[in-house]
């Protein structure tokens, strides 16, 4: 009982480590490095291995855009302004009232609903590189691990949220809201899974994943609450204004 | 709110610009896998200093300069910390703070500083590449190496119309400001959804203009891209000499020195 | 030879908007006809008719001599080429060389003819120092010309331009304006353009067509169209600045006008017949003193 | 009373163009300013300093008499209003009346008040039967008054609009200015319009800026401005055709021509003293007969 508590206690206390002396750098550059892992930091094996993941989740969603754009010849040309629209709404500064300063959303969740799931991939994956190459914003060699969080988690996590809460009977606005809560966070996750797994060096690989999950709650929880918020007003904005623009976007999509 | 995007730079014409993107794309690559691949911090560095270099002698802003690697540093800092007290055995020093004890430790310092110097030097790589590369070189390039036509296709799409909906989404904004959308928490975020609602429907509405202008030049389906250009002679000379100078010195200053 | 024949055309859109009932539209070879009405009145649906973007319930459309549903894509999109009115739905891609190379590729054209088509089309609208910049960094009056150039380069026979010189300054639309004119001119294209603008149509448009809420008011040349003022206010349009001063100046104060003066120029030697020559040339002689 | 008050600005954008190098600007309360420019000219540029959304390097802008950045949001935006060029830009809500009421409910108002406010503003545009119509059924011309009324129920004491004519047919311009003229001559509210469109400037602007390349060309009464004709044309400008209608004549056929007269109403004066009773009453008669 006594040797679980201080166990316990050093976690912890190794989290508030972190938390305090992080904390306070954090809040500045939590945006950017709560979402995109940085150019570098990866060690090559494991740039490798998320590559690797995130292939063929990209090369689904492309095929699906060719089958889809058969159908509808003007769907290229609306994927593309979709991923236009969602690369500036994650481009926004929104007000997190924890940080003091402006964080970013994702915007992945609201894109799963709009366009599905595999074409957000597509979508996020060329945002990533688009931001990696021309805003050194995220990486080249960490192309594949940002892909792999913002995209296929994020996306695969909000549209399957979106679609078990639709089925469940309950209302769309609180499917929206929790698909892009539960993708913000899901992605929060994956990103904390990544650098976890590439930095805990010599420590157990859970420790590291508990203090880096730790060292960003302050920001991330309410980010992602306010993005649930965004995702499901949003959502209503469009239904209430243009809901046929909704109905062509969506085939295949959820909303 | 969206002056990241200053791709002027580009288009200027200076040595790094002219040089064909695609022999640029590949040695960037290499000096990347040498930053991420290195042990020591000594390459990592080099890069930086000569990226560094080339930007100071680019005359590009120290204001864009600060702006692209502000993010990368502060993680920088951030990874150095965490690295510092949290990994490693061999205590360096230790200080009390509000009651907690932190334990510095060398062979965290050590892995800290070295992650920091890959991401200098890596984030440098990129930045220069993104400063004497216009966008559409990039794609010219992409396509190359073979990238899916639909990926680029979507791509470029992208790319074009994010500077549209920018504009728009900046009038939208400035809009509701003026009549005081974002003066307390509540009603921003009220604000804050509808503006990202607006950008959603004016894409959406853009998307079919745009199909539109695409069909009456004759688009079905697939966007045609022009031929490629072998790459030429200084280019490949380029090309090679860079590869080569990046080997040399990966040898020298990862396994040449003794130690 | 007719170039555009459009009869007894209605369009409703999905939502129960009637935006033209019943709309005869008649262009020749080689004509300069403006589509002139106020917003609303079914200008770019009438267009997006032309163009095929639009498929009419009742009546006919034939572009040359063929039925538009006859003509394949490619056939069509030869034949008539359509300006939008804001260049960034037109403008796609990242350069400007790129763009306008976007529809001879299409065609698949050899890449070579492909290259001559775009200098080709850059130098018609004299855009041709553009050629390498990115569409993001040119000004507007540019990205119209541009998009103008994109068009060209599919080499159609008829023009259509949506308002092209809504937003350009003054300087901007006299060039815009010229340019037409000199690919009418010049070059033989059929030019069809809707606008609202009436000052510097009667300069350019060999016949207008005035709509009013889907309909056509009246067609014909313009100084038949502008001698009927009611039925220009009841388009909710007016009369260039020029002509109403004249109008004004022959109704309300009795000054004996032939006509109606649509042009400076026109305007000028009306009133210098009016004016005693001893007035004139006294004050000349004053000015070379 | 200074109601605007700009001195010595200097405004570059992050890519490095230099929109605004050295302008100074003053509007006197009440007043009627235009600022003319072609496009490019900075126009948006200044608008966006005056209502704070950009910030200037150096220079300094009062608003009333006190310094830009001094005031709170609320202050600032309770004195001055601005009116965006595209109305899409700037009607968010699914009515009418809710678009207008988003202002005074940001403002913390009581809604007996909000309500009285959208009221008020939805009559001073003329726009009261509108009110519980959906924003997206509303015609172009009516968004753009729509947005205006939005702008006015923040009740500001300096109305800022930019290119308030832009996109609208001849009877919507008119519409429009002469609610402009309204809202200024009897509500009392400073108006600031950036346009370039000449004809219509001289019957309502007390004052013009010409703005070329970032810098005031010149600044004066309409009768002053349009003196210039070289720098009209230097700042891609044109004169009104009434007035280039009697430059022409004054200049190239030396009538004697007092000025250049700006309006029709001008003009008519000015040309009926030239020309012999004799002409104008024979025709009359004729007419009569
Ligand atoms: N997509 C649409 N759906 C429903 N109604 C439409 C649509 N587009 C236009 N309309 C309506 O059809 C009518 C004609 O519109 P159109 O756009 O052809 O006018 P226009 O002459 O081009 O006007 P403007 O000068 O403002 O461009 C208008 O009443 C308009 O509201
Ligand atoms: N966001 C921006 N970033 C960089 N340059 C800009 C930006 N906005 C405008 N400019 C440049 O600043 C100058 C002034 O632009 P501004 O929009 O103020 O002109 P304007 O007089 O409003 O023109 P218009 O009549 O076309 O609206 C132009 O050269 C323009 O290209
Ligand atoms: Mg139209
Ligand atoms: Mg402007």
């Amino acid at each position: 009982m006594n040797g679980i508590w201080t166990k316990r206690r050093n976690v912890i206390r190794r989290a508030a480590t972190v938390a305090a002396t992080a904390g306070t750098l954090i809040a500045l550059p939590a945006q950017a490095f709560a979402m995109h892992i940085s150019e570098g930091i990866l060690p090559a094996p494991w740039a490798l291995f998320w590559y690797a993941v995130a292939l063929p989740f990209v090369a689904w969603g492309l095929r699906d855009l060719r089958r889809r754009s058969e159908d509808l010849l003007w769907f290229k040309p609306l994927v593309g302004l979709v991923g236009a629209a969602v690369f500036l709404i994650s481009c926004m500064p929104i007000p997190v009232p924890t940080a003091g300063t402006c964080s970013h959303p994702a915007g992945t969740g609201l894109a799963a609903i709009l366009i599905g799931p595999g074409l957000t991939v597509v979508v996020a994956s060329i945002a990533l590189t688009l931001q990696a190459l021309f805003l050194a914003h995220g990486g080249l060699t960490t192309l594949g691990a940002n892909i792999v969080s913002m995209g296929v988690v994020g996306a695969y996590v909000g549209y399957g949220t979106y679609r078990i809460i639709r089925r469940l009977g309950l209302p769309w606005v609180m499917a929206a809201f929790l698909a892009g809560l539960l993708s913000d966070w899901a992605t929060y996750a994956m990103t904390s899974v990544e650098l976890a797994a590439a930095l805990h060096g010599g420590e157990s690989f859970s420790a590291m994943l508990t203090l880096i999950l730790l060292a960003f709650v302050p920001t991330q929880v309410p980010l992602g609450i306010l993005e649930g918020f965004l995702c499901a007003g949003a959502l209503k904005f469009v239904r209430s204004r243009k809901p046929e623009l909704l109905r062509m976007a969506a085939a295949g999509g959820a909303a | 709110m969206f002056d990241l995007f200053s791709d002027i730079f580009t288009y200027r014409d200076n040595a790094l610009t002219r040089i064909d993107p695609r022999a640029k794309l590949l040695i960037a690559l290499a000096a990347l896998i040498a930053v991420v691949t290195a042990e020591r911090i000594v390459l990592p560095l080099a890069v930086l200093a000569f990226c560094l270099g080339a930007v100071a002698i680019l005359r590009i802003p120290a204001k864009l300069v600060a702006c692209r690697l502000a993010a990368p540093l502060s993680i920088v800092a951030v990874l150095v910390v965490i690295q510092t007290f949290v990994t490693g055995k061999t205590p360096l020093f230790a200080f009390t703070f509000a009651g907690w004890q932190f334990t510095a430790k060398a062979e965290g310092l050590r892995q800290g500083t070295l992650l920091g110097a890959h991401v200098l030097g890596a984030v440098s790589v990129v930045f220069l590449l993104s400063i004497v590369t216009p966008a559409h070189r990039i794609f010219q390039a992409l396509r190359w190496f073979r990238i899916s036509r639909n990926w680029l296709e979507i791509a470029i799409l992208m790319y074009r119309y994010i500077f549209v909906l920018m504009d728009r989404v900046a009038d939208l904004a400035a809009a509701q400001r003026l009549r005081l959308g974002y003066t307390a928490r509540g009603r921003a975020l009220r604000s804050f959804t509808t503006l990202a609602g607006a950008t959603i429907i004016h894409s959406l509405e853009q998307a079919q203009r745009t199909h539109d202008a695409m069909r009456l030049r004759g688009y079905r389906g697939t966007m045609p891209f022009g031929p490629l250009p072998p790459l030429g002679r200084r280019d490949r000379l380029i090309l090679v000499s860079c590869l080569i100078g990046i080997a040399v010195a990966y040898g020298l200053l990862e396994w040449g020195v003794s130690g | 030879m007719k170039a555009i024949d459009v009869t007894g055309v209605h369009f409703t859109y999905d939502d129960g908007t009637e935006a033209l009932s019943g709309v005869d539209f008649h262009v020749s070879e080689g004509e300069f006809v403006a589509i002139l009405g106020s917003n609303g009145s079914g200008k770019t649906t009438l267009i997006g008719l032309l163009v095929g973007l639009l498929k009419a319930k009742t009546g006919q459309i034939r572009i040359g001599e063929r039925e538009i549903g006859s003509l394949s894509a490619e056939e069509l999109y030869q034949r008539v080429g359509l300006v939008f009115q804001n260049p960034n739905d037109q403008l796609f891609a990242a350069t400007v060389e790129e763009d306008v190379a976007f529809g001879p590729r299409n065609l698949n054209l050899p890449e070579a003819e492909v290259e001559r088509r775009v200098t080709e089309a850059l130098a018609a609208v004299a855009a041709l120092p553009l050629r390498c910049r990115a569409i993001h960094h040119l000004s507007f009056g540019e990205q119209k010309r541009v998009s103008l150039a994109g068009v060209m380069a599919m080499r159609p026979s008829v023009l259509i331009l949506d308002e092209p010189t809504a937003g350009l300054d003054p300087a901007g639309e006299a060039q815009m304006m010229q340019l037409l004119k000199k690919l009418n001119r010049e070059e033989g294209l059929t030019v069809i353009l809707a606008t609202h603008s009436v000052d510097m149509l009667p300069l350019f448009a060999n016949r207008i067509y005035v709509l009013d809420h889907g309909r056509v008011l009246q067609e014909g040349p313009s100084e038949e169209i502008f001698c009927h003022q009611e039925m220009i206010v009841r388009a909710k349009l007016r009369l260039p600045y020029v002509s109403r001063l004249m109008y004004e100046m022959k109704r309300h104060d009795g000054v004996p006008i032939d006509g109606l003066p649509l042009t400076i120029g026109e305007a000028r030697v009306q009133l210098l017949e009016l004016i005693p020559k001893e007035l004139i040339i006294a004050e000349l002689e004053e000015k070379k003193a």
